[in-house]
């Protein structure tokens, strides 16, 4: 019998590895795989690559794992908000090292590797810094950058609710990166509110169908943020 | 002469926003236009984080965390709204879905070069979230800023001295002193507030600039 | 206020011109929008391109187009079916130009129309006769062939209920290449069973959001086939 | 000697098919592999339409054609099952997320090339579908196939004459005589049926083929 589920947040992620690339959901805090990330601090991995749209808000989750010392590296769009003073404090003292990547060029360059793309030509970026030297091209009169897929070896992710073979429905805008970071990693690794019985989630409703999610761990509800 | 106040400007902004276009509201000075949309007007406002027809900040004690918006402030949802993953929402942008964006800028160029995300401080924090595809995305990409900076620098030049965010991206430009088209000739006035002077305006703007009121009311 | 509604198959596609390339959803009869074909053949425009997975099925729907002789060329992944007979005679006729392109390309080419993606470099078909004389490239050490979007000047496709802000949400396996399709096209028309008061649908189930869509119109039920 | 029959090949694959795997079967020969795979076993099978955790036929009269295979043919969604568009559905393929895809062939070369699509025939008509996706997009593809052609000619070639589907993606063949895996030495049988000689076997393939039963056996 196929059966996803972890027992619980420490057990699904006990295979990752110092040095990991690990693909984090969230956007600010919703989305955000509260009860993952508490238990990848407590395990322990460190020198780990973070890709999250943030760099962490406040001092719980990616920032604490940022405020920990277990991160080398982030790829993110936006690092800098009002909260994120743990990042701040890390970059300026060289201890983080920063890519920033537009938002939807994160996006698409999970999905890509989801997806088995070796690279596209993007329009996002041309002839600005973020650019760097990367390959560009002119098609049909528009300027284009060269972008290459992000795969992650762990995804941590968040849903609503999710059955043993890995199908997830999410929630709101909650949504986010989730379905892309599935789709780009070796494991993905999905927190839900609730597991219900295979069947129970309507076909037509799965946002991540199953095939590209390894586990599933029920932490039942985690408010996104308390205002 | 009374320059447009932040409201005003927004307002100005969301006369000219035709009903029932898809409009993204980038953050900061931006996200106020919303606000000064008419309740009988049906505009269908996107937020890159994965919702199409958003609509106003909840009741205080309402808020739903799950339900924010670009700039992380909880919003609410329309009849008739949708929820998309990211990699589908930047595909909106970027596939040139959205009929407008409207962003904040440190500077534009007069060939619509847009500098809005860096200052390029060299201890700065470089962020960029969702500027960049909205920038270069959007049917038209509309500017809502100061003329000048508060220290009376030019805000809209010849070149930008900043990081750009796109290039030759930006087709219209809405500040406290006038509203510019960005055209194939640069600058374009086509609207000037009550009591400036065109010889005023060329003062305050780092590029030439034309006088086109005349074109528009003809 | 928007209302995509349009009161009529026959107004919905009224301003189709001769030349124009559409996209026509469906996997043989499944998602194919019968309505909007009939329709499309009353107008009369002609010197189409067709973009379908399949070159028509028996004598009705594209087959029925193709019988027209409306059709110049038609670019699809499968065209030889068992009941094929209509574009088999064209084609050995040389009354119609047809263009092969593997299914996922097809899908993935669509999606990149839509996505604003300028060109992107897909494994598919690397070394085959369908590569042509596309570039290739090799991209840590896997070979690839790089692909360029397939835009439409329309879109013809079908989903089981839609709103007047062109919200879809789609059936079974007849969701198909509908939300790509939408995505690719200019103006993009969906045949509904039924449409719906705007709020109705469920906003996390509709898997084409209103922004693909210009056009809706309700034409009842229309099974796929008739066993 | 009595080869396998057309069910046999397809249960001999089934036999291989791990628990819990995802698995596309090819239209034609492929599809009978799900009718020989155990009601007790849970093995997930995706078809390239849209849908993921596809169940047997529909019992006569409860055909819904909304809901369908590859192959056109009325299929049923088991508990668990989910539907996607197009591009979501060959994404799962190209980008290695299914386990196994099942295809049959014309002809299969010693490197691991496959030819099924096409015979190359002048007056043929080209039609593909997913075959060359499935064919690269797999994790493991497997071909099953008769031996050799009804008129007695090799389809484990050296080299294939017919038009190909993707190069170096077969990794293991299941005839009416034998399996074979495909490796960097080429074809390597790791089964014969009963009462076949290995030289018969040598005899009846195309190109070089190495006896690897007592490898597996080890």
């Amino acid at each position: 019998m196929v059966n996803k589920i972890a027992e619980s947040a420490a057990a699904a992620i006990a295979d990752i590895k110092d040095g990991a690339t690990i693909l984090v959901g969230g956007f600010g805090t919703a989305g955000l795989p509260f009860a993952l990330v508490d238990a990848l601090i407590e395990h322990g991995a460190r020198d780990l690559v973070i890709v999250s749209n943030n760099a962490g808000n406040g001092e719980t989750g990616l920032a604490a794992l940022l405020k920990a010392k277990r991160v080398r590296k982030i790829i993110c769009s936006f690092p800098r908000q009002t909260d994120s003073w743990v990042f701040d404090g890390l970059y300026r003292a060289g201890e983080i090292e920063l890519d920033v990547v537009p938002q939807g060029n994160l996006a698409e360059r999970m999905r890509a590797a989801g997806a088995g793309i070796g690279a596209f030509y993007c329009p996002t970026g041309y002839g600005t810094l973020l650019a760097g030297d990367r390959e560009t091209r002119s098609i049909n009169g528009r300027d284009y950058v060269l972008e290459f897929p992000i795969h992650g070896d762990f995804a941590l992710i968040k849903a609503l609710k999710g059955d043993r073979w890995g199908n997830l429905v999410y929630r709101k805008t909650a949504r986010n990166f989730g379905p892309v970071m599935a789709m780009a990693a070796k494991v993905a690794i999905a927190q839900v509110d609730e597991v219900v019985e295979l069947g129970a989630l309507d076909p037509e409703l799965v946002a991540t169908p199953g095939i590209f999610i390894q586990r599933v761990v029920a932490v039942g509800i985690q408010a996104a943020k308390v205002a | 002469m009374q320059k447009l106040n932040r409201e005003q400007i927004a307002a100005r902004v969301a006369q000219d926003i035709p009903d029932g276009a898809y409009v993204n509201l980038g953050i900061g000075l931006p996200t106020m236009v919303a606000n000064t949309i008419s309740e009988e007007r049906e505009i269908i406002l996107h937020t890159e984080n994965g919702l199409l027809g958003m609509g106003p900040a909840p009741a205080k004690g309402a808020e739903d965390w799950d339900l924010i918006n670009a700039g992380k402030q909880p919003v609410t949802a329309l009849p008739g709204a949708s929820y998309f993953h990211h990699a589908d929402s930047f595909s909106m942008m970027r596939g040139g879905h959205l009929d407008i964006c409207v962003l904040g800028a440190f500077q534009v160029s007069h060939t619509g070069d847009l500098a809005n995300w860096h200052t390029g401080a060299a201890d700065a924090i470089p962020a960029v979230g969702g500027a960049m595809d909205l920038a270069i995305g959007a049917k038209r990409t509309w500017v809502m800023m100061e003329h000048v900076t508060k220290e009376g620098h030019h805000k809209l030049v010849k070149t930008c001295t900043y990081p750009l965010t796109g290039k030759a991206c930006v087709s219209r430009i809405y500040t406290d002193l006038a509203v510019i088209d960005v055209t194939p000739r640069g600058f374009e006035a086509i609207e000037l507030i009550a009591g400036l002077d065109f010889d005023e305006l060329v003062r305050l703007t780092g590029a030439p600039i034309l006088d086109a009121r005349q074109k528009i009311a003809a």
